[in-house]
């Protein structure tokens, strides 16, 4: 088994059961901006999409890291400016204050 | 050699600990969400955590060229802000695309890392890889067509053929077979394209006989799918930052899937392979004649001026309408006149989780007053008006009364507890579900006949008229 | 850095949060048995203490693994049915039923 | 030994899966201890879960010898089984004495590990294991030492003289400087017992002076040094499962203690450092002669008999007196006579978080009949008579009145807007605060002066006669 891949199981298991416990308590309310909130984390892949487009390699993996980069950032990029946008709408009535 | 190592190891401490505090922030982040008063605090930490995260690996000392790095980061702003800048309305189709957007970035790079990797590639490597690749290319076609019917680029009504998951799943079943070819012999190269391509035809097998009013659930199953890629595409790069991000976002969909389907009360089977709206075999076989009460703005007006209560169930239809500005004037004016207005929300009212929120958010309806489902249900003996906009399906009494329904046991806003019902919407002609609404023929509910915007409209001036007259 | 010292403190983290997001959820009805149950769970240091005990080693590490199989052990055991033994006291009343 | 090298890594793999198994069960298990309902099953999740990994372990091929291994199970269980059965009653010092087992086993196993280690040691592996015997270490002492308090077989006021402080961190830095002597020589050998024996030394120190009211605060942060032990020796071990279950049962303690501390309205400083209950600025300068109003157990048990809703506030006292059997029998009794009761449960009467609801599990009182603190207070308006039984610092008024109590601020049950109050204890005496309580004086508050197992049975017996006679 390749290096990792136990550990990486532990992270996993644990990030799985950590999402269902914390998405769960998500106010129904915000369900649209959640969607737009875990896209924007998950575009974290262009951390890994950055090594493959820059490191020492062939023009093949050179062209797919960069098409990776550009589609993982735009949703990085499109994916936080939505959601603040959609939360910025959300207001109490005037009378109560939280 | 030496120092490029000691940079090396010194380099990977960093980035450890700075992906460790990315994902501690990510999770803040999720958890914040949890509450309007929190949820842009969680934004916020979110973007910090990103960027940290993506400062950090420009120190990589392997990087050795940033051009095109800096290039495609250029691109992915230039999309990415007008994407973060559409029309409200347009969020579910935006959404398709992002993760078409996720799920192609992850395949390319999983794609690249294979070709990076042979002839020296493990079989379990293998697996990895190509289960990667494999659900991320059919992500990325099924989210483009979801995208497409959503956009209404593509016929929005199911397409099926006699045979058609046969047919389907044969696909699926000869990408899994290229991956077990490829597993034994790696290097038969050709293998590793074609089971690329089958996956992208399998992903636009899979959505394109869905109707598009199914859509959202679609989307979300989609969501799960992409975040799988992500952290399998850790667990090939043995990275975890990529391993706790995908499982976020994997779980996140899956769960928003299984809270639509538990509102539809469908199982995910149905509306996969279901084709739901299409064969309606509505019951219209005991036509007797019945009888609809109609009013018209005026009425309207003067009913809602009257009463203490009001109960507001927005639908699909007020989406299409675009009426949320107009019945932000409505809450204006009633408020005004020492009207308690409330607006009742069911979980899958529109077509996305949470739509009607944002547009009435959108508006400036502040959200206390939108409740949600049961207490609805739970006021509703106390509300002297439920005024329903562009809905259907979310009010239908049958779910509740009538066993032989397709959405019989989905739970509804019982409006037809409400002391008067009225129902803005075009015609009586059904919503999503296909099936007749017999709370429209109810001897305490008044059709008011027109598109909802403009109906909206027209009491909104009434009621000022009114005030003004008076 | 010791072998694996990056992968725990992913894990480290993430437990720390779940075990917050799970734990906050625990009824106030329930934390005597709480305190139990994770003192039971936490007894898993059992299988290290084996291994110490059982592996070559000195007789000093043999002596210090069984001590810490013992201790551990009786915790889990003790624990576990302790916990059981008060949830089993929790009823409710005749007229409802969940 | 290349076998054994197969050998070992193919169990390598069955043992990594069979700990990943164990620990999705324990996340189970505490998910479902959220609720009464599932609780058991929780604990037997918990129960599969602990036994996988323990019969997986026992196939590691590392081991040479299994004598000892038995042996010391088998202790394990001879303790481990009447520490299992206790009676209700001692379950706070039994929970003190496990935390010294789990202590225990951490902190030998962190020193087995030095002495195999050496003199091949990093100054990382250094610092996890000083870190984890220093914790362990004093953690064991500590928690003896709680546990010998709420045994009483050691004092239990707070035991101070003039800078203790000072000495007690004085000693603390001394095992920290030993630390940091063997992180550059882990070798000057005598320095790692000395770090051990100071260690323990520390946790005696850091206890003693705390008085034995404030024992469960303690011992719910000394279970989160115990969780932290069991996460650093996975961290020494490289052992994942120990990371996760030592996490989980530190961030336990953790919430627990923050409970605690809220409820009493606290710092965990001035748990820690406070020595509180023993100097008492008791304001008893304005001693006005006051007024109390006393019953008897026919008046009090007259009282109950008349009353639609009665609500039973229990507290140490009732823990004390084993007066629970005794409630529930009033309980039955009021009941059958047609009298609502209900029972409010303040989060910190008693000794320890749960303390009153486990005792009156005990006794057969339906659970769905305890309420939390403000349900009860939402329902006190409606409440014809509050009982007291053995509670006093959580129902005292000055909490919310009187800005210079000691208690100003905690959360308590308002059961001076009840109806009718009646106090169950043996004097006016002062409860673990040590604070009067002018909840007493109140004109529709009576005392009910005696032993609160004898008192309630006193009661018991006059309505039930009522009911023969009657
Ligand atoms: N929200 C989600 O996540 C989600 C996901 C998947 C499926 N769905 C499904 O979508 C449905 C949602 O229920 P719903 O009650 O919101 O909608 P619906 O049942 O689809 O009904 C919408 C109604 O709006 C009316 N309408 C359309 N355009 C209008 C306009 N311009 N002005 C006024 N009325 C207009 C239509 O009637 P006329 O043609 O007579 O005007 C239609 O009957 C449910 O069946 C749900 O299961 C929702
Ligand atoms: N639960 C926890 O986790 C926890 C943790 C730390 C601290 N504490 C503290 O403990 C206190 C708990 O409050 P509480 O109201 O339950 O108890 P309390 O304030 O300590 O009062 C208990 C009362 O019971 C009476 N009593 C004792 N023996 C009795 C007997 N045999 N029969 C009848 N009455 C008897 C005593 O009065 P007489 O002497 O007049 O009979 C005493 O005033 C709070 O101050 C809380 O902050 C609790």
């Amino acid at each position: 088994m390749p290096e990792g891949f136990i550990s990486n199981l532990y992270v996993f298991v644990l990030a799985g059961f950590l999402g269902f416990e914390v998405i769960r308590r998500v106010s129904p309310l915000l369900h649209t901006p959640l969607m737009a909130l875990t896209n924007a984390l998950d575009a974290i892949v262009v951390v890994a999409a950055i090594i493959i487009a820059g490191r020492k390699g062939t023009a093949l993996s050179e062209i797919l890291g960069a098409i990776a980069v550009a589609a993982a950032f735009s949703n990085m990029v499109g994916g936080f400016l939505i959601t603040d946008r959609m939360l910025r709408m959300f207001k109490l009535s005037g009378r109560k204050k939280q | 050699m030496n120092t490029t190592m000691m940079h090396l190891s010194s380099y990977q401490y960093l980035t450890d600990f700075a992906y460790i505090i990315a994902i501690a922030f990510f999770i803040l982040s999720l958890k914040w969400l949890s509450s309007p008063a929190t949820a842009r605090r969680g934004v916020f930490v979110g973007e910090v955590g990103a960027a940290i995260a993506v400062v950090t690996t420009f120190f990589n000392p392997e990087l050795v060229q940033f051009k095109w790095i800096l290039i495609a980061l250029l691109i992915g702003v230039i999309i990415g802000i007008p994407l973060g800048l559409v029309q409200m309305t347009a969020v579910p189709q935006r959404t398709a695309m992002s993760h078409a957007f996720g799920a192609l970035a992850a395949a390319v790079i999983g794609i690249s890392e294979y070709y990076m990797r042979i002839p020296h590639i493990t079989k379990f490597e293998m697996v990895e890889i190509s289960l990667e690749v494999i659900i991320g290319s059919l992500s990325f076609t099924g989210s483009l067509i979801a995208a497409g019917k959503l956009q209404e680029w593509l016929p929005q009504r199911p397409m099926v053929y006699k045979g058609q998951n046969y047919v389907s799943f044969t696909v699926l079943g000869l990408a899994v077979a290229s991956m077990f070819v490829l597993i034994f012999n790696p290097t038969t190269a050709w293998f590793f394209p074609a089971m690329v391509i089958i996956s992208l035809i399998f992903g636009i097998m899979l959505v394109t006989p869905i109707g598009g009013a199914d859509m959202p659930t679609v989307i979300a199953l989609l969501n799960s799918y992409v975040g799988l890629t992500a952290a399998l595409l850790g667990f090939v790069l043995n990275q975890k930052v990529l391993v706790v991000a995908g499982a976020l976002d994997g779980s996140s969909g899956f769960i928003l899937a299984v809270i639509m389907c538990k509102a539809m009360n469908r199982s995910f089977t149905n509306v996969l392979f279901g084709a739901f709206g299409q064969l309606q075999v509505s019951a219209k076989g005991e036509e007797e004649e019945k009888i609809v009460h109609t009013a018209s703005p005026e009425e309207a007006a003067a009913i809602l001026g009257a009463a203490n209560t009001v109960l507001v169930v927005p639908g699909y239809g007020m989406a299409v309408a675009q009426a949320q500005h107009k019945v932000k004037e409505l809450y204006d004016t009633l408020t005004k006149k020492g009207v308690d207005v409330k607006f009742g929300i069911h979980p899958v009212a529109g077509r996305m989780p949470g739509h009607m929120n944002v547009l009435l958010a959108e508006a400036d309806v502040p959200y206390d007053k939108l409740i949600e489902m049961d207490d609805a249900n739970g006021e509703m003996a106390q509300t002297d008006v439920a005024l329903i906009i562009g809905a259907n399906d979310v009010v239908n009494p049958s779910a509740k009364t009538d066993q032989g329904s397709p959405i019989y046991g989905m739970p509804i806003i019982e409006v037809n507890n409400a002391r008067t019902v009225m129902v803005i919407k075009r015609s009586l002609n059904p919503g999503f579900a296909g099936i007749d609404n017999p709370l429209f023929y109810l001897d305490n509910n008044l059709m008011l006949f027109g598109d909802a915007k403009s109906f909206v409209g027209n009491i909104v001036r009434e009621l000022s008229g009114a005030a003004v007259g008076a």
